[in-house]
């Protein structure tokens, strides 16, 4: 490809949005009208020609490079299958207190867990594991958490109390923990 | 090997924004360091008084808000300066250093910054590129299912009971028998495993309501057909296996 | 391009992100380790000889197509992409520990930085950069951090042990941690 088209292409790739031509000729100043077109047109040859993934589309009045659309559903399937999140431990733990001592806020969650919680409760409430149960009575009376149906159903657990106590806990994580 | 590089200093080029940083100092070491480096005298033999009192200079200079910390090496720079000028012991075996300590420090630090230097480096090797910006699919692609099991959520749990004073987790009140609870234990047992023995389910030390309680627990789950129970011969350990029928259902 | 090579083109093209290698094994359900490891050296070496404005990089078990280093100044020129901010000098020490020592608390690493870490910690870890993976035995039971897969994103590392071992440093220290 030419230096043109290379600058070009990484521009479109780095653009959070489908690019103007007035502003591709502002990537290089010595590039008239005529060789930005040129180079754009030498891009989406080049990813035809060579069979790319990838192709160059004009959009309202703007370039982009977009994945080819027959592999849309492959990619979105594979994103599925390959990542089975795990929880870090921060939300492990979080989940764990919310657990045991519900309807618990976030200040106590923060309180005990010595770090800013914010954004492990957002992750835990998007997936459905906790829900606000309620308002506290202290000032601003913040938001309670407790554990959803899902969370009992995750793991297989008919209601709450069938988590062990917490004095049973050490004879319940003998089982080998990490076997599972 | 006894020397430090005097150009150390001056082996930063690059952008101005650098230098800011430099003059910015994240903290006492560091300031003494470059201190060190600007008098380049050796590390291992470290004039006290002289750093000392450049150090003071410095620190008021510069007004470092962080002064705290400053100020406690300040302290010790000059605890030291007095420790050399207390008359040595015959001979000088037997004498400690009173710099020893923070010839170590400094040399720590020392190689920590190196370790700075590479990821520098490798962060601005990085900024200098642009990962992929535009994602048609803004929709947010469908949540991957997650991995987790039981035993580690019991874990956390565990480790925050370790960790905190008071969780406030479950107030247990002492009960003169608790045979549900017992069920409960067992049952988050073999859940975990197919195979389990008594003195998993009863520690040394149990109390003995505990022990009846297990004991009890364990009959009725053997007669729900939940497990079974054997104990190959008298005294010997309890093996209790969960029940494939009940684990089909 | 080769079909695999395509379907692997569009996948790293659709993300922002590294995607981890056996996300791209999942793509294919037929193609092999071995196959998709060669399409991906194909892609490399195809932006590489063709002379393509974006390159293929591994990073942190994973891969991501980034523009090239040289195009960085005009497109942050033109507007069309930013850099990031550097991170300061109080977190890249701070980091370099962690990296180096995890797990590893807080305690330590104010001891070796000589300043108290508290803020710079609460950022790296808003920042995705760290995480809790444990506590220590002490007193208190201290919060201990470690490194997380954001961290070699952000300086594109394949893995941690890309790092000059301890011993490759100039400044050799002994091993047995804290003794005097």
């Amino acid at each position: 490809m030419t230096p043109l088209a290379k600058l070009l292409e990484a521009a479109l790739f780095a653009s959070a949005r489908p690019v103007p031509t007035e502003e591709l000729l502002a990537l290089d100043p010595e590039a008239s009208r005529a060789a930005v077109a040129a180079a754009l047109e030498e891009i989406r040859e080049h990813y035809d020609v060579e069979g790319h993934g990838v192709e160059l589309t004009e959009i309202g009045g703007g370039w982009q490079i977009l994945t080819r659309a027959e592999y849309t559903e492959a990619i979105e399937r594979a994103q599925l299958a390959a990542r089975p999140a795990r929880l870090s431990a921060a939300a492990l733990e979080t989940l764990a207190l919310i657990a045991y001592r519900q309807p618990l806020g976030r200040a106590e969650i923060e309180e005990i867990r010595g770090v800013s919680v914010g954004s492990v409760l957002k992750s835990l409430h998007e997936r459905g594991l906790i829900d606000v149960v309620g308002r506290g009575e202290g000032l601003g009376r913040p938001l309670l958490y407790g554990t959803t149906p899902i969370f009992l159903e995750y793991f297989a657990l008919r209601h709450l109390e069938e988590l062990p106590r917490s004095d049973e806990l050490a004879i319940a994580l003998r089982a080998e923990p990490r076997a599972l | 090997m006894m020397e430090v590089p005097p150009t150390a200093g001056a082996e930063l080029p690059g952008p101005a924004s650098f230098v800011v940083e430099l003059t910015d100092f994240s903290g006492p070491l560091d300031l003494l360091l470059t201190l060190i480096r600007e008098e380049q005298v050796d590390i291992y033999d470290i004039p006290i008084a002289r750093v000392a009192e450049q150090f003071l200079q410095r620190i008021r200079t510069l007004q470092l808000n962080e002064a705290a910390d400053y100020l406690e090496m300040a302290a010790r720079l000059l605890r030291i300066k007095a420790q050399l000028l207390l008359p040595r012991p015959e001979g000088d075996e037997g004498w400690d250093d009173p710099r020893a300590e923070l010839v170590r420090r400094l040399l720590e630090y020392q190689q920590m910054r190196e370790v700075v230097d590479v990821l520098e480096r490798a962060g601005e090797e990085r900024r200098n590129r642009f990962a992929r910006a535009y994602l048609p699919q803004a929709a947010a692609p469908p949540e991957s299912p997650l991995a987790l099991s039981l035993s580690e959520l019991l874990a956390a749990v565990d480790r925050i009971l370790r960790v905190t004073k008071d969780p406030g987790v479950h107030d247990v009140v002492p009960r003169a028998i608790d045979v549900p609870g017992a069920i409960g234990v067992i049952r988050a047992l073999l859940a975990l495993r197919a195979h389990a023995r008594w003195t998993d389910l009863v520690t040394r030390g149990a109390e003995p309501w505990q022990v009846l309680s297990t004991l009890l627990g364990l009959l009725e789950m053997a007669k729900l057909g939940e497990c079974r129970v054997q104990q190959p011969r008298p005294f010997a350990n309890v093996e209790i296996t969960r029940d494939a029928a009940s684990e089909a259902a």
